[in-house]
């Protein structure tokens, strides 16, 4: 099987590994990940106001080539995840922007929305399937207590990105739990990091970064896993003597073998 | 004057799409909000504002910055109101209005230390300038 | 009001029992004035409205057809309107398909309550079809040379 | 055929006779074998037969009848209004590369005709030789097609027991486009162009006979309750409105099949009333295709509560 | 027609006003059929209408007209009149001069024209009339009441107290309903099964009251006065006639892992119960998901110890048919699921609960014996939450729009008891709006925070936070402090929005009775009509029909048995008889007018039908007159025109049609 694959500016950089383990963790599971020939930075966030056109245009273009290829697009981090599929759904249910849209790309065809967009996430739990990905762990992380953080981009608005329950997902723990390690369910979850705030309210992204270590060292999880190269920037930058804050694609490529060849 | 504030406020319902008079003043996406402390107009606020045609103190309030568009309010609004995107919609008449950004080039090498993702600084643009 | 104030246009409202008689009742009674040249036929439901009476009517001389039912979800027989809201769609597009002008048909939902509603809609109809004229191209459909 | 006959399981055949020119074959019933010599199935066979099962579904033992891919919608929808009993049907679905109309032959010019080939079935379907007086012609099987060929429904039949011959892909143009061309006119251009049209009307009932839709055992025209019907001296309000209530009273119930159009004598392109409908009812309250199938609800005894007011638009 | 006679009235200067009365006069009198036409002060006078009385003796009308105020107003008067003179009453039209003519227009050239235009109308129309009779059809003196909760039985009670058989149909083992898993009710706090047991024991004794519990209904056919109903008796597998309702088969049944329905799921039952210790009738069932006997064919612990020889392994369903005059639904409510309120960690924790949960925990036959205690750990909590509006008043994506009328009232009452029992206890509501109406209600909701202390936040809870100790931290925010709050509570209490009973779907399509978007049981008028259905013969009592506390549901249940009784007391119904009419030589059969019937009063045979001396078996359409209530929807629907409308047929509107066109 054979998707296309949109990884992100920062995959390209800072988060290299999250996007190199999703790679050799898919040739592992035996589909292969197809990036994009040209794509163009989402914008990292979504523009909520509805008219605004330019912003949105990337997404529609990397949703377009994957439409003419005729593969599912595939997205590995959190906000380009929830930019793209937000926009998708945006050609595919609002006239006005639809228009506009296909009014300036120009497409040889115009783009209604066709593209089915996945999370890597999404892959493994619909297409590949949990319980074939347990019987492919040849180091199962036994014993190991694992915390999901998801953060906000991923779960809302749930309407539209249509992922899981916004306020109890299990997606990421029926993931750590298939890798043979213990979900550690905390509430704080779901609860934002402060993303960009950080940059110049730090104060306040400390807060929220405490208040989910907290959350999740009280329920005795030793390590957190997460989508998001912000996440998991803040977690890391902003709490003091928390644990450790690493991709899930880490910990998937580490049970199915293949860590150490990326990382060599 | 009066026409003015009309059509500001009608302006930010446009743009964020959504429809202030639903609201039932039950104040949870002031009760969601990791930012609450943070704001001079709370999230239930914001509603009112518009409601009451005043987007003026709305563009020049500090809520505006301290917002995260993080969806909390907007996932558990029970009428459908979602004042995440009132919030958004007023930061864009007020950055699009000339001088409003909140960030500028200049100040950004001071802030930044070498693990910060781009993706921070993409979404910190696109969420304080023109 | 309108420009030919000499044409008298020949109006059939044809008005459920239920609401939009009643309606037109309250106007009545309110003195709540519209033209004379609105005459009412009253039926139970605007689902007895067969597109034959309106036909008729267009071809015996009458130069605008109103019905008046009970609101959408208000209906004395619970679905009545909803069948004639389909019915009149498909049979005004139809007319107006045959360049037939679309303001001389019209559907208005008037409730018991609504007797304001009433004299208003029914001043706002006969002014348009003053203003169209009087009907020729349904009488003229077919025409022998 | 002759088998099924023989051995009892059908007590007649219902399909197609030969006609007296080469062009005009008419549907007929075959008792016996030895009447099925004159059998005829070719490109002028355009007659749509379900119409004819009302009346053999009265009769005794079981019916033959032939149907063509388009004609089993027709069927499909008399089956649903309990017209027809499926019973008392052997229904052979036969292929169908599109039918023929002997006015587009005439109108390429082609006249004293006497005999034509390449209409037969089982042939390629591509050209028409035509023997005329003036020697032998030539037209493409495609310029001779009947519109409704060219909006072709599709090859697959909705009903049958058993399937006989190909059928080829006929469609290559746009169903709605003449449809939409007349919306496009403006009022004045809309009401001289049906003016026109059905000033040729002669009200010689041959679109009500044909059109399987109109099967009523007494149609209103026909009728006293509505005061509508004088034979002696046919009224104004039957001339002019005649056929707005027919495509009225077959709104959503019209497969489309384009039998009006065919047999109208004055060349009236009836089906652009029932096509308006059709397209309205697709627009307005989903796709539709009155003859799929017996379960899907009619849309004019169907409603939902947030239907579309008289007069807005979509 | 000839033969008609027209009267004019003057309404006294009402309509003679605006309106040549004398000119309407000599108009209507040159029209065809017009025998007689004269004018008078008040045509709906005593002298009026013997004025018309006469007429109709004297000159022998066959038909008349009288030009007067709205039939609205006076049709009846006037079909009476001509009913006593020997006339058929639906010989009789009225023209509208006086609300739609003479008090709308000014000018009096003006007025006359029209009003000479509607009478003319009226004219071609009467010429067109046809003597219509009532039909008549049989009152069956039983009702039927689905569902056996406080509506329910008390609606039963009235009827059989009124003289009339009724049976109850009820789903569960028992009745009892909703209200019999209620601790305390408000506003007097009196105990829920004290007032309530009577009421049932009542029911089960009464000689005229028949208890089908653990059945459902199958089917109804039928219409008001004369339903046939089929009623499927799920398999008990156990005898009524024998059981004593010992209860050792319960005790001794090895397979108690069922969650209890009766206390909300909270604790087990066995497989072989009674929902409850005073279930009537105290017969138990046994759950064939949960019986091992039943499921594997071992076991039978239960036969072997009933001493009565009351278990059946062997019983099926059954299906009995009765009929009933009238039907009464009275099928309550449940509490809507949590999904998409996971923000508040229902499923998360076992110490977020429900109202209803929370009702069985104070219940001192509850799963906790009516101590007040954490579900979790069994501690006892020190300070609990409640949380109100859960789902209620919410956009259709995340609950319900409407309003659950309870909330307000039981969580004062659950507030009040907590503090008065556990006076160290804090406990904080967050609400909306408080909402109050009723007698002695305000004062009860004040009471609980005048008295007992309850801390009443105005606000909304955005999240619960279960935190790693046991305890729930609660985000709220107090919107007249401007305060983001953050609580720890040991227990949150949801006040989850109530919704008609599922099961309500199935019997509305059943019964032909509209169901609003909500699936709350449409009223015949919303105010003047509220506890019937539109569908003749069809009641409503409860929740049903919309959220209500048991004072309400007590009150409607007593006007829906006055309703019924009323119906009851009739020995024949007289029915409408403008109703449609099919012409059987042309009707195709195609099924199209029952489709848009919302009666189900069109049917099909296959009869003989001789067509000017050809004789066929067809399929024609048959109308139920009884059914029927004349909208005509099937008039227009019918391509041929075999359906007509009497009263209001094809040849009368199109003469009214003409003669207003002319």
């Amino acid at each position: 099987m054979k998707y296309s694959y949109y990884p992100g500016c920062t995959l390209r950089t800072k988060a290299k590994k999250l996007d190199d383990y999703a790679r050799a963790s898919a040739k592992a599971l035996g589909f292969e990940l197809e990036e994009l020939e040209d794509w163009q930075c989402c914008g990292g966030v979504y523009p909520l106001s509805s008219d605004e056109i330019g912003s949105k245009l990337s997404s529609v273009r990397a949703l377009n080539e994957a439409k003419v290829k005729g593969q599912e697009l595939v997205t590995l981090c959190s906000a380009c995840h929830h930019v793209i599929k937000r926009v998708n759904d945006d050609m595919k249910n609002v006239e006005d922007i639809r228009t506009r849209a296909n009014n300036y790309l120009k497409l040889d065809e115009p783009y209604l929305g066709e593209t089915e967009v996945l999370h890597f996430l999404e892959v493994l739990r619909d297409k590949v399937g949990f319980d074939e990905i347990k019987k492919k762990v040849v180091n199962p992380l036994t014993g190991r207590k694992i915390g999901a953080y998801y953060g906000c981009l991923l779960l809302r608005p749930s309407d539209i990105i249509a992922f899981d329950n916004p306020e109890n997902p299990t997606i990421i723990e029926d993931f750590i739990r298939a890798l043979g390690a213990e979900p550690v369910v905390y509430p704080y979850r779901n609860e934002c990091c402060g993303g960009y705030i950080s940059l110049k309210d730090n104060d306040l992204s400390k807060k929220m970064c405490n208040t989910v270590m907290d959350s999740a060292k009280g329920f005795e999880a030793e390590m957190l896993v997460t989508a998001c190269p912000l996440c998991q920037y803040n977690l890391t930058k902003n709490t003091a003597g928390g644990v450790p804050v690493i991709y899930f694609t880490e910990i998937l490529a580490e049970a199915l073998g293949v860590k150490e060849e990326v990382d060599a | 004057m009066e026409a003015s504030k009309k059509r500001q406020s009608e302006m930010v319902q446009e743009i964020s799409g959504t429809n202030p008079l639903k609201c039932m003043k039950c104040g949870k996406c002031s009760a969601s909000c990791p930012a609450y402390e943070k704001m001079d107009i709370k999230p239930h606020q914001f509603v009112s504002y518009v409601i009451n045609e005043d987007v003026e103190a709305l563009a020049k309030c500090d809520s505006l910055w301290v917002c995260l568009s993080c969806f909390a309010c907007v996932e558990r609004c029970p009428r459908d109101v979602k004042p995440g995107k009132i919030v958004d919609a007023a930061r864009q008449l007020a950055v699009r209005q000339k001088g409003g950004s909140y960030l500028v080039p200049d100040e950004i090498p001071a802030l930044v230390d070498e693990d910060l993702p781009q993706q921070l600084l993409v979404s910190a643009f696109r969420k304080f300038r023109r | 009001m309108s420009m030919n104030t000499e044409f008298k246009p020949k109006i059939v409202a044809f008005c459920c029992n239920w609401c939009s008689y009643a309606g037109a009742d309250l106007a009545g009674s309110s003195r709540l004035a519209y033209p004379a040249d609105v005459k009412i036929i009253r039926v139970p439901c605007s689902c007895r409205v067969n597109p034959m009476f309106i036909l008729r009517a267009f071809e015996k001389g009458a130069d605008g057809v109103i019905i008046c039912g009970c609101h959408p979800g208000d209906c004395h027989y619970s679905t009545g309107n909803y069948y004639a809201r389909r019915r009149m769609t498909l049979l005004f597009s139809m007319l107006d398909y045959m360049g037939i002008e679309r303001g001389r048909t019209r559907v208005e939902w008037v409730s018991a309550a609504e007797g304001v509603k009433f004299s208003n809609t029914m001043n706002e109809f006969v002014d348009a079809v003053r203003t169209l004229g009087p009907n020729k191209r349904l009488g003229d459909l077919r025409c022998k040379d | 055929m002759k088998e099924l006959l023989q051995d009892g399981t059908v007590n007649r055949v219902l399909g197609w006779k030969k006609g007296d020119l080469p062009y005009n074959p008419e549907p007929a019933f075959f008792k016996s074998a030895e009447e099925l010599d004159e059998f005829i199935y070719d490109g002028f066979c355009g007659a749509n037969l379900s119409k004819y099962m009302i009346a053999a579904s009265a009769l005794e033992g079981k019916t033959l009848v032939l149907l063509k891919p388009c004609d089993s919608y027709s069927f499909v929808q008399l089956m649903k209004e309990h017209r027809v009993d499926r019973e008392k049907a052997y229904i052979i679905g036969v292929g169908c590369k599109g039918k023929l109309d002997i006015e587009r032959i005439k109108a390429e010019g082609v006249k004293g005709i006497e005999s034509i080939s390449g209409a037969e079935i089982d042939g390629d379907c591509s050209t028409l030789k035509i023997g005329t007086i003036y020697g032998e012609k030539e037209v493409a099987y495609k310029d001779a097609m009947l519109e409704r060929c060219h909006v072709c429904k599709g090859k697959e039949h909705r009903i049958y027991d058993e399937l006989m011959l190909e059928s080829a892909d006929t469609l290559d143009s746009g169903r709605f486009e003449a449809v939409e061309a007349i919306e496009n006119m403006t009022p004045e251009q809309k009401f001289a162009f049906f003016k026109n049209e059905l000033s040729k009307c002669i009200r010689c009932n041959a679109c009500r006979n044909v059109c399987p839709a109109c099967s009523c055992r007494k149609c209103v025209f026909d009728s006293t309750k509505f005061d509508s019907a004088q034979k002696a001296n046919v009224d104004e309000f039957e001339e002019k409105m005649f056929h707005i209530i027919r495509a009225f009273h077959v709104a959503g119930r019209c497969t489309d099949c384009g039998e009006c159009s065919r047999v109208c004598p004055q060349g009236i392109p009836l089906h652009l009333f029932n096509r308006k409908f059709i397209k309205d009812i697709n627009e307005y309250y989903g796709e539709y295709q009155a003859g799929n199938n017996v379960e899907d609800e009619t849309p004019l005894t169907d409603f939902t509560f947030d239907d579309l007011e008289p007069g807005e638009r979509r | 027609m000839h033969g008609i006679g027209v009267f004019v009235c003057h309404c006294g200067s009402n309509i003679a006003a605006t309106v040549d009365v004398k000119k309407v006069v000599e108009m209507a009198r040159l029209e065809p059929g017009v025998v007689h036409a004269e004018e008078y002060q008040y045509m709906c006078s005593e002298a009026g209408q013997e004025r018309i009385a006469t007429a109709i003796r004297e000159k022998n009308l066959k038909g008349i007209v009288v030009c007067s105020c709205s039939p609205r107003m006076h049709e009846a008067t006037f079909r009476k009149c001509a009913e006593k003179a020997g006339l058929n009453p639906y010989m009789v039209e009225i023209a509208n001069l006086r609300e739609q003519c003479s008090w709308i227009h000014k000018d009096i050239e003006e007025g006359t024209e029209k009003a000479v235009i509607l009478a003319r109308a009226a004219i071609a129309k009467v010429s067109l009339n046809t003597s219509l009779l009532p039909g008549e059809s049989r009152v069956t003196k039983r009702a039927l009441v689905i569902g056996g909760g406080i509506a329910g039985i008390q609606t039963a009670l009235d009827i059989a107290d009124a003289g009339y058989e009724v049976d109850i149909v009820e789903k569960t083992p028992s009745i009892g309903g909703k209200m019999a898993q209620l601790d305390k009710t408000f506003p007097t706090l009196d105990c829920s099964a004290c007032i309530l047991t009577p009421k049932m024991v009542d029911a089960a004794a009464h000689e005229r009251i028949n208890l089908y519990t653990y059945s459902e209904i199958e089917k109804v056919s039928g219409f008001v006065g004369d339903f046939t109903v089929d009623i499927r008796k799920k398999a008990r597998y156990v005898n009524m006639d024998k059981c004593t309702g010992c209860g050792v088969c319960m005790e001794k049944c090895p397979s108690k892992k069922a969650l209890s329905e009766f206390n909300s799921g909270l604790n087990n039952r066995p497989a072989i119960y009674t929902p409850f210790a005073q279930a009537i009738p105290n017969v138990p069932v046994i759950d064939p998901t949960q019986c091992t006997k039943l499921k594997t064919g071992k076991c039978g612990i239960c036969e072997r110890f009933c001493q009565a020889g009351a278990i059946d392994y062997t019983q099926k369903d059954e299906i009995v048919t009765r009929k009933y005059g009238a039907i009464v639904v009275a099928t309550g409510f449940e509490i809507i699921k949590l999904d998409n309120l996971e923000e508040y960690a229902y499923s998360q924790s076992k110490d977020v609960i429900t109202s209803l949960e929370l009702e069985r925990i104070m219940n001192a036959a509850g799963p906790t014996k009516g101590h007040l205690e954490r579900l979790s750990d069994g501690k006892a909590p020190k300070n609990i939450v409640f949380v109100q509006c859960v789902g209620s008043r919410c956009d259709e994506s995340k609950g319900k729009p409407y309003c659950s009328k309870i909330c307000c009232m039981y969580t004062a009452k659950h507030a009040m008891l907590i503090r008065d029992k556990y006076p160290d206890v804090n406990v904080t509501v967050f609400y909306i709006d408080v909402r109050t109406p009723g007698k002695n209600f305000d004062e009860f909701y004040r009471r609980a925070v005048e008295e007992y202390g309850v801390n009443y936040v105005k606000g909304q809870v955005g999240k619960v936070a279960p935190q790693p100790d046991g305890s729930l931290l609660v985000h709220g925010v107090d919107l007249l402090d401007g305060k983001q709050l953050k609580i720890s509570a040991d227990m949150v209490v949801l006040a989850a929005a109530v919704e008609p009973s599922p099961s309500v779907r199935k019997i509305a399509t059943m019964l032909t009775a509209s169901i609003d978007t909500n699936n709350f049981l449409t009223e015949a008028h919303p105010k003047l009509r509220p506890v019937e259905s539109p569908t003749a013969g069809v009641f409503l009592s409860g929740i049903c029909q919309g959220p209500k506390d048991i004072p309400e549901t007590v009150s409607q249940a007593g006007a829906a048995a006055v309703k019924v009784v009323g119906l009851l007391a009739k020995d024949k119904l007289l029915t409408n008889p403008c109703t449609a009419k099919p012409d059987e030589l042309m009707c195709n059969g195609c099924g199209s007018c029952a489709n848009v019937c919302p009666y189900g009063a069109i049917s099909y045979e296959v009869k003989e039908i001789n067509d000017h001396g050809i004789r066929e078996n067809r399929r024609v359409a048959v109308v139920n007159s009884a059914l029927c209530q004349g909208c005509g929807a099937c008039t227009v629907t019918c391509p041929s025109g075999t359906m007509d409308l009497q009263g209001f047929s094809n040849r009368q509107i199109l003469a009214e049609v003409d003669a207003i066109c002319r």
